[in-house]
Parts: C-alpha cells; structure tokens; sequence
C-alpha cells in the first residue's frame, strides 16, 4: 500500500507546493492586511478599489510587478545585483520545511504530518538558514552601486548581526527546558509541562520577540530601509520582479519569526491552558492544531502591524547600544537563571 | 556643537551624499550635500533656489492688494500670517487703523493658522523620526481647520484672507459657533498625539540632546520663533511689538531649556494650546462693527520705507517695503523667517549622525516655498 | 531614576500608551470620503470655477486691472443702439478671456467687479477643473465662462446661468457694504 | 515700531472713529537727536550722515567707509546682538549711488531696533558683516545674488537662490521682469510663452 514512490517523492512534493503556495500567499495577503490595519490605525479605510473591499489588492500589485520593466543601474555589479533577491527570498521559504503547522495526525487512514519534516535540528538549522539571508541584503545595497543603499546593507548587516546573538541565546533558554531541537519534540514538552514556554521563559520571549521585529527589519528597527533617511534603503535601486522578491522575503520572515515564537513560546498548535481539562472543547472541531496555530501566528503579526503603527524609529547608534548593552546582558543573566531553575527543579530528562 | 568634528578613524574615506533635491525627508526641495565619515556628519551644506520663483520682483509690478495672493505662496501653509504681515505693513505706511472686529477675525485666522502649520510640522517631523501614524491624526485636525477657512474666504490653503484696511468679508453666520466647536475638541487631540510621542522612549532618545544650539548662538544665527524659544530665550513678536490687539488678549510664551529637538517639539505643542488659548478669548471678545477702514480704492502708500514684521509659525516674519508714492511699491522685501533658520542648519548637525540630519531638518520646520521665494 | 520611573520603564508604559491610543483608533470612525462616488461640496464662499454674464458687464476692465497675474483678456467696441429713439453708444464685449491654467483663485476679479449682481463671479462651486490639454480646455472664452452645462451641479449651488452670489444666508454680503 | 501711534488724530470733537476717517500718513522727521541716533555718533566719529524717523523707526545713513565700524559698535558696545535683516533697495537713476543697503538691527534688552543704511554706487565693494553677525552670512549671499553687490570678505559669497552661471541680477531695475531666456524654457514649441491656445491666433494670449 505505502508505496516508497509515495511516502518519498509525492508526499513531500505535495506538501512543499502547498506549503509554498500557503506562505506566498499568506505574504501577499500579509501585504494587504497591514496596509488594511495601519489604515484603519489612522482613521483611513485603506485598499478597497480592487475587487470587493480590496481583497484582489495584493494579487494586483504582484501582477503589476512582475509586469513592471525591471531596471537595472548601469554601473551596477550585475550579478550580485541579480543574487541579492534570491539569496534573501530563498532561505526565507527555506525555513517553512521545518515549522510544525500541527500534530501528526491520520488523515484518509493515512499517516499524515502537517510539517515538511521534523529534523531533530530543527532550530540549527532556522537560526543558520535565516542569518543567510543578511547576504541578499548586503550584498543587493553593494551591488545597486548606490549610496543609500549601501548604507542600507551597511546598517542591516550591523543589525542582523548584533540582534543574531542575544536571540540565539533566548531560544537556548527554551532548549534548556524542552531538552530536544526538534521543534515537534519543544511543542511536545510544553503539551507534557501543560504550559506554555512563554510563562516561565517571558524574558527569553521579550528577548526573542524585540531581536524577532529587529531581524525583519521593521519598525521601530527598519533603519535598513529609513525611508526618511536613505530613501528605501538597500533596494532603493531595485524594482519590478527583484522588488517583489525583496518584498516577499521580508513578509515571509515576519511569518517565520512569529511561526517560530509560536512553536517556541506560546504552545505550537496547542490550545491555551493545555493542561486544563474543562478547556478540551477547544480541540474538538476538525483542523483545530492548525487553527491554534495560525491564529497565534497572527496575533504575533497582529503586533508587527500595530509597533509599525505607533513607533518612532530608532537611531543607528541607539539601536547597536540596545542589542549590545541591553539585549545581550539581560539574554545572559536569564539563561543563566533559567539554567539554575532547570536545575533545581528538575527539567525534562 | 564641536567645531572639530572627532573622527574614530582619521584615514578613513569620506562619503559625500547629496540628499534631495528629491528625497522623502527635505520637506520640499532642498538639498543638503553631506560629507559623511560613515554615518558621522562632517559637514552638511544646504542648497537652496530650486523653489525661486522670483516672489520681490513680481511684487515690484503689483498692487498692494494684488501682492496678497503672492505671499500666499511664500509660506504655503501659513498663508494667513503672510497676508497679515504684508497687510500690516502697508497699513502702518498710510496709517491705517483697522477696525477692532477686523483685527479680532484676522488675529484668529492668525491663530488657528498657526496651529495649522504646527499641525504640519508635527505630522512630517514625527514621519521623518518614524512613527508615521501621527501624520494622519494630525492631518484629520488641520482639515477641520481648512473647513474653517473655506467657509470664510473660499479656498483653503491659499487664503487671501486679509485686505490693506481690513478684511474683505465679514465672519458667515455660524462661523463662530463652528470655531468654537473646534477649539473645545481640540486640546484633547493635542494630549493624543502628545501621548504618542511626549514619554515615548523612542521618541525621547531621537531628540533629546540632538541639534543643540545655545541661546547666545540662536541669537547669533538670527534664529527667529520656535527654535530661538526652545533654546530658553523668551521672545515672541506678539509680546515685544504688539501688533493687531495682541496686546489685549493673555497667552504665555513658552521656552525650552537645553535648546535641543525635544525642547523644540515641547516648545511648538505648548504653542498650540496658546494659540487655542487666544482663538477662544477672541471669540469672546470679538467687537461688532465693520470689518474694513475707510481705504481709498486706490492704494497710494506715502514716500517712505516701513519694516514690520508678524509672529510667523515659522518665525519673525518681516516685510520690508520701500514705496516711492506710486500705486506699486518700489521694493518689498521678505524678512523669511525659514531662510535664516535654515542657516544655522550645519552648525546645528556637524558631528551628529545622519538620522538627526533628518530629525533637525524636521525641527527647524522649513518650508521652501518661503527660503526660495 | 526614581524607583517609580524605573518600573514603568521595565513595564514599557510608554510604549503600551502609544499602543493604546493607536488601538483605540482602530475602532474610529474613518474619515476618508470615497471621492469619485461622494462628492464634498464646498462652502458657500468656495471660491470655484468662474462664472460670467455678458448682459451684466459694463466692460470697465476692472476685474482685469484687479487681476494680480493679468490673465483676463478684455477687448471692446463701441456699439450704436437705439434707446427710446436716441441714438447711444454703448460698450460691446469682443472678447472675454480667462486665461484660467494660470489662475490662482485669488477672487480678487470677483471683489472689484462693481455690478450688481456681479458680473463675474467665482462661486460656481465646480472644483473639478482637470483637463488633459491645458492650453486647449483650460483657456475660457466668453462661451464657455457662461456656458456651465457639462458641469456636474452640486446640491445647493446657484446655476450659473442666473447665477450670482448666494444671497446672504453665510454673510456673503451683497455688493453695496463692500 | 511698536512705538508709534496707534490712532493717528485724536480730536475730541470726532466722535467718529479712527477707521471711519481718511487715513493719516505718517510724516518723515529728523532724528539726529534721537537717542539711538546719539549713541552712534557719540561712538563712532562722522558716522552719521543722515538720521530719519518714519513711522516710529529710526533710520541712520552711514557712509560707507564707516560701516564696518558702525556695525562693529553697535554689535559689541550698544547691544544689537541681533541682525533682524540686510537686504538692498535699487534706485536706478539716483546720482549719489545706486544702491541702499540696509541693515535692521534689534536689541534684546530695550527692545529697540534701528536701521542703517548704505548708499552705494554700482560695482563698489562693501566689507562683509560675516565677521560680526553670522547670520549676515546668507543674507549677504541673498544680495549679492539679487543686486550684484559685493561683500569684501565674505567667506563664500557664491549665489544662493539663482543659479551658478546665472546671467544678471534679477531685483535690479534693469532687469526685465518677464525675465531673461536662460535657455531653460520646456517645450518653448508646445507651450508657447504667455499662454493661450495657438489657435487664438498672432495675438498674445
């Protein structure tokens, strides 16, 4: 019956098109709810014109710019010009094959697994995979052959760099407490401590979270692409297609980093208070993990949305003092607390 | 306000930007070539003209009444402070006493178009730091004061609102009632926007301690209005030389201390209220009667020169005229309040970074249309 | 830094007040108006799009003497006519032009016209003066300034075939106390 | 100016009030003795040459010799911290020099101002006040952009709102005010200079 052809070749590729189409289109769609949101922030009713209440917006601007004529500056290193987006956009999607959008599950007698694969290095390989993406920023601001938009690449290397560590040691804190790096295997240890991380990690998650928006490049720490200070930053130059893949890619982190806090933090496809037994209707209708999730998912952006709504922008100076010297000591002294509270209290075997 | 700028690495390569003329930030078309030592300012140089549209000469050939539409351009979102400076001028030329009730309307044109462009300023200001959601909120509260201007001369941004004598109508009926509406609502509006920014971390750690310049400096520079009141020196034209019945209604003069972009900030929203203070005294004790002196149709001023200046929203706001008895004035000259604020730009930024480039820009609340004539 | 200070620091209440306010407007009332399918209508003194009337005008050339940027063209010819068997001469317009790509709505043509009703009048309220070819669709003759009939009407506004200023409901006052 | 009279005839027999009357204008007076006046000359030898008061503000024509002198006083003995405005009037046909350049000066504590003024003929070099306000800094440029005259010792006295290269100095008398063909027109062949379709005609629209 399970042929290998099937459990080796279809199934996944079934599953990365789906995957991949979800997640473009979450991006796009991404797209239209923040510009929906911050226009309702501030008492405007944002995109509408493009079919009802604006849903086709996202699908149109896509269109408009693949069709758009693709520039490119004639003094520009044109390879490196081409590679930015790509090596921005591709690890971005990369990280997709390993977030756990819900449990195994059986589906048509089948066994059925909403994730791509489960590799027990699951958070290796997210952190090692996004910091790729810094390239395609640095690299694309250089190439364009542009002031701003070296500078742009300039201040996102800087920033990637120094948020990368205090971020990484905020999930360590978490790994202290599931004891595994599977991500499947973390959302399984908070199913059995019946809470979420998020209680007694809320300073790795602070953390996490501040480093997460700073990752993306958004407000308040979008200085890669100030508007008001260097245009649009690294991709001033770009547009059209490369544009859109710069687009998609930032989208597409914001989607990883809330899907990562999600599984991290806040319970994975779990339900809240999974350890409260009355709350088990919660469950009980079809889909439900993968509901929790995406629901979770989108308060995370929800957020995004809302700091990019109200913030003003940090400085240069002011935002590599706050990774440095604010960040870092606080990530230290917390996984070195966390560390003596698993081992006092005994944390999972 | 180090002369020497302190470079870490003195061998390091300089980076010479041109911001604008195009660019999101230069409220208009400025341009500020910027020699950078990464993101550290060496020297910045502002480049202005590209908004010269010749406004002293055309004045030259016009009018005086004629010349009102003109200043409407200089400063275009203040357009009423611009006719009451040139109005006032002309009248203090032929000796013109304006009637109380025309004085009482222009003082609260004057008014609320001083919150209006402080309106302006605070929305861009806050949308170069950053946060872009202010722009909208403040937007939404300049629009009711357009409406306010439409109802009483028919255009919103370039007014023609006041006449050599006078002002040319009279308040339309419910005017008041409107005015008053608005200025009740609007003190609540200024707390919101303060509650956005006033304690937001963010918000403090981008100005505070950026753009610094003393008050002996400020004075120096000729740094007129807002900027010279954030660097503590109590000083505003209503007070020294009163002008329409300024000198009849009660506001304050708010000062800053450390002459920095916070102070500056603090310094315009307290102006705000001010100005709301003296629009709701106004209408108080807003006089009946006609709204325009006795002119003769043809404005002949006498052989003479005359200065007089108005508190801009900008700054002191001055018009010089030279007549020569002719129905034309020899020479007017515009005292623009942006054009010499925009001078100590260099001084104010040598040293800082970038983004405070941006931040000081905002601050010192240029418009172009006024530094270009 | 008071302990006070310290703790609302930690807490972020600066930043959950920012939160807060731009949260609450997310349940405000939006104020954007639909443009192409509502239209605002502007105040009764809106100084619009330029109303004429040739019976009125007494061809004194005041509105163009009065017009900052010279963009009122006048030309004039002396006419005789017959009134109650004298023979009179009377002024004929020849050409009445408003150079209107250059105009600035300034309103003061409006303010020195000395008819009454006036004889050029700014208030038509029709703020929709976009044209493709300015030289061609925004230069007005003498026709076309009396000629207001593929202008969309707005509630409330005085056709400007018998149009004059709107009589003094907001204070607009009539020609006399000027 | 805040000094003059606010209401000019003051008759107790006009019941009418003071907008209703022909406006007075006010009258030119000698102000040698004007104390504002006085202190220069007591400072500075023959810097006076002339003194009017107008409409309450004090007028001093100094010779041109003694400006920077004059300037140089009232900066640091009389207290006129603040240059409120330098700007250039241009008579054209006027025998003693063609240009005023005058300076409006303000000081804090009395809360006075007072002008000088400057009479000079064309291509004469004034010295830079630069050196004693800063802010004379652009306004000078400003001048010499508009009028042509020069600053001796300005430290950058390039043009400011015109540009470099430009040809004449737009607020002199001479200079036409339809302007100069720079050969910056757009589409001079499209949009005819002055306006008006073309169909119109040869006439001026």
């Amino acid at each position: 019956m399970t042929s290998p052809w099937i459990a080796y070749l279809l199934v996944p590729l079934v599953k990365i098109v789906v995957i991949l189409g979800v997640v473009i289109l979450l991006a796009a769609y991404l797209s239209y709810f923040e510009r929906k949101i911050l226009a309702y922030m501030q008492i405007r009713v944002g995109p509408n014109r493009v079919g009802p209440r604006g849903w086709l917006q996202p699908i149109a601007d896509a269109l408009k710019l693949f069709v758009k004529e693709d520039v490119l500056p004639s003094r520009a290193e044109k390879i490196v010009y081409f590679l930015g987006p790509v090596m921005v956009t591709a690890p971005a999607l990369l990280i997709f094959s390993v977030i756990p959008f819900g449990p195994g599950m059986k589906l048509f007698g089948y066994e059925f697994a909403p994730y791509l694969t489960d590799v027990n290095i699951g958070i290796l390989l997210i952190l090692g995979v996004s910091s790729v993406g810094v390239y395609g920023v640095i690299l694309g601001g250089w190439a364009s052959n542009n002031k701003f938009s070296l500078m742009g690449g300039l201040r996102s290397a800087a920033q990637l760099v120094s948020y990368e560590v205090p971020m990484g040691l905020s999930v360590v804190t978490v790994l202290l407490m599931a004891n595994s790096l599977s991500l499947v295997k973390i959302v399984e240890a908070q199913r059995q401590m019946g809470m979420w991380f998020f209680i007694p990690g809320f300073v790795a998650f602070f953390i996490y979270f501040v480093c997460g928006v700073a990752e993306t490049n958004r407000n308040p720490f979008d200085l890669p692409e100030a508007e008001s200070e260097l245009v649009a930053g690294f991709h001033t130059e770009y547009s059209g297609m490369k544009f859109a893949f710069y687009f998609l890619a930032e989208y597409a982190n914001m989607v990883v980093i809330s899907s990562v806090a999600t599984v991290l933090f806040f319970g994975g496809w779990l339900r809240p208070f999974p350890s409260v037994r009355a709350l088990a209707f919660l469950d009980a209708f079809p889909g439900a993990p993968i509901f929790w999730f995406l629901v979770k998912v989108a308060a995370f952006l929800f957020c995004y949305i809302w700091f990019r709504g109200t913030f003003p922008r940090y400085r240069f100076d002011q935002l590599m003092r706050l990774g440095w010297k604010v960040l870092l000591p606080v990530s230290l002294v917390n996984l070195m607390a966390v560390g003596l509270g698993v081992l006092l209290l005994g944390g999972p075997r | 306000m180090s002369p020497e700028v302190v470079r870490p690495f003195p061998d390091s390569e300089e980076m010479e930007i041109s911001f604008g003329p195009q660019h999101p930030a230069t409220h208009g078309v400025l341009r500020v070539m910027v020699k950078l030592d990464g993101e550290k300012i060496i020297e910045a140089k502002p480049i202005i003209g590209y908004l010269h549209r010749g406004t002293e000469k055309i004045f030259e050939r016009e009018t005086y009444n004629g010349a009102i539409p003109h200043t409407d351009r200089l400063d275009y979102t203040a357009a009423a402070t611009n006719n009451q400076g040139l109005v006032g001028a002309v009248e203090r030329l032929m000796g013109i006493t304006v009637p109380p009730r025309a004085a009482y309307i222009r003082m609260m044109l004057a008014e609320l178009q001083r919150i209006a462009s402080h309106i302006i300023w605070l929305g861009t200001h806050a949308l170069d730091i950053g946060a872009q959601t202010p722009f909208f909120y403040t937007f939404q509260e300049r629009e009711k004061i357009l409406d306010l201007y439409e109802d009483y001369c028919g255009a919103r941004l370039t007014l023609n609102c006041m006449r050599v004598g006078g002002q040319p109508f009279d308040l339309p009926t419910g005017w008041t009632e409107r005015c008053r509406e608005f200025i009740e609502q609007f003190p609540a509006r200024v707390a919101e926007w303060e509650g956005l920014l006033t304690n937001n971390r963010i918000w403090k750690q981008r100005t505070i301690g950026v753009g610094v310049i003393s008050a002996a400096d400020a004075i120096e520079w000729g740094l007129t209005g807002p900027p010279l009141r954030g660097s503590g020196v109590k000083w505003d034209i209503r007070k020294v030389f009163p002008y329409d019945h300024y000198d009849e209604v009660a506001f304050d003069i708010p000062t800053g201390e450390h002459g920095d972009t916070y102070d500056r900030y603090l310094v315009r929203m307290e102006e705000m209220r001010q100005s709301v203070r003296i629009v709701r005294q106004c209408l108080e004790r807003l006089p009946d009667g006609p709204v325009l002196a006795k002119v003769p149709k043809v404005i002949k001023p006498p052989k003479g020169e005359i200065y007089f200046s108005v508190e801009g929203p900008k700054g002191e706001l001055g018009y010089y005229i030279v007549s020569n008895g002719e129905a034309n004035p020899h020479r007017m000259h515009v005292r623009p309040a942006c054009f010499i604020n925009l001078q100590a730009l260099p001084e104010m930024v040598r040293g800082y970074l970038v983004a405070d480039l941006i931040a000081v820009i905002g601050t010192l609340d240029i418009v172009l249309g006024e530094i270009d004539r | 830094m008071s302990f006070r200070g310290f703790l609302a620091s930690v807490l972020q209440i600066d930043l959950l007040q920012g939160l807060g306010i731009t949260g609450r407007f997310l349940f405000h009332r939006k104020a954007t108006i639909q443009y192409p399918e509502v239209k605002p209508v502007p105040a009764d003194r809106f100084r619009g799009m330029f109303g004429f009337s040739e019976e009125r005008c007494i061809v004194c050339y005041a509105c163009a003497k009065a017009c900052p940027i010279d963009i009122i063209h006048i030309a004039d010819h002396f006419e005789e006519i017959e009134v109650d068997g004298k023979k009179r001469k009377k002024k004929k317009l020849d050409r009445f032009d408003i150079d209107v790509k250059r105009c600035m709505f300034c309103g003061l043509c409006e303010e020195a016209c000395p008819t009454a009703p006036l004889s050029i009048w700014l208030t038509t309220k029709s703020y929709e003066a976009a044209a493709y070819e300015r030289n061609e669709r925004l230069y007005f003759d003498m026709k076309r300034l009396q000629n207001w009939d593929g202008v969309q009407a707005y509630p409330g506004v005085v056709s400007p075939d018998h149009g004059q200023m709107p009589d003094d409901p907001t204070g607009t006052k009539p020609k006399e106390q000027r | 100016m805040a000094d003059e009279p606010k209401v000019a005839p003051q008759e107790p027999a006009a019941p009418k009030p003071p907008w209703e009357e022909k406006p007075v204008p006010p009258v030119p007076a000698d102000a040698r003795e004007h104390p504002q006046v006085a202190e220069i000359a007591a400072l500075v030898p023959d810097a006076v040459a002339e003194a009017v008061s107008f409409a309450g503000q004090v007028t001093v024509v100094v010779p041109a010799a003694r400006l920077a002198d004059v300037c140089r006083a009232c900066k640091d003995r009389l207290d006129y911290k603040f240059l409120v405005d330098l700007t250039a009037v241009d008579w054209k046909e006027r025998p003693e020099g063609r240009f005023d350049v005058v300076y409006w000066m303000h000081r804090h504590g009395k809360s006075q101002r007072l002008r000088l003024k400057v009479r000079i003929a064309d291509g004469v070099e004034l010295p830079s006040v630069t050196g004693i306000w800063k802010v004379a800094n652009w306004m000078e440029r400003e001048v010499f952009d508009m009028f042509g005259i020069y600053f001796g010792g300005h430290p950058n006295l390039e043009r400011i709102l015109t540009w470099e290269g430009f040809n004449g100095h737009p607020l002199r008398k001479d200079f036409p005010i339809e302007g100069i063909d720079t050969g910056a027109a757009i589409y001079p062949d499209v949009y005819p200079p002055g306006g008006g379709p073309k169909k119109e005609g040869g006439e001026p629209a």
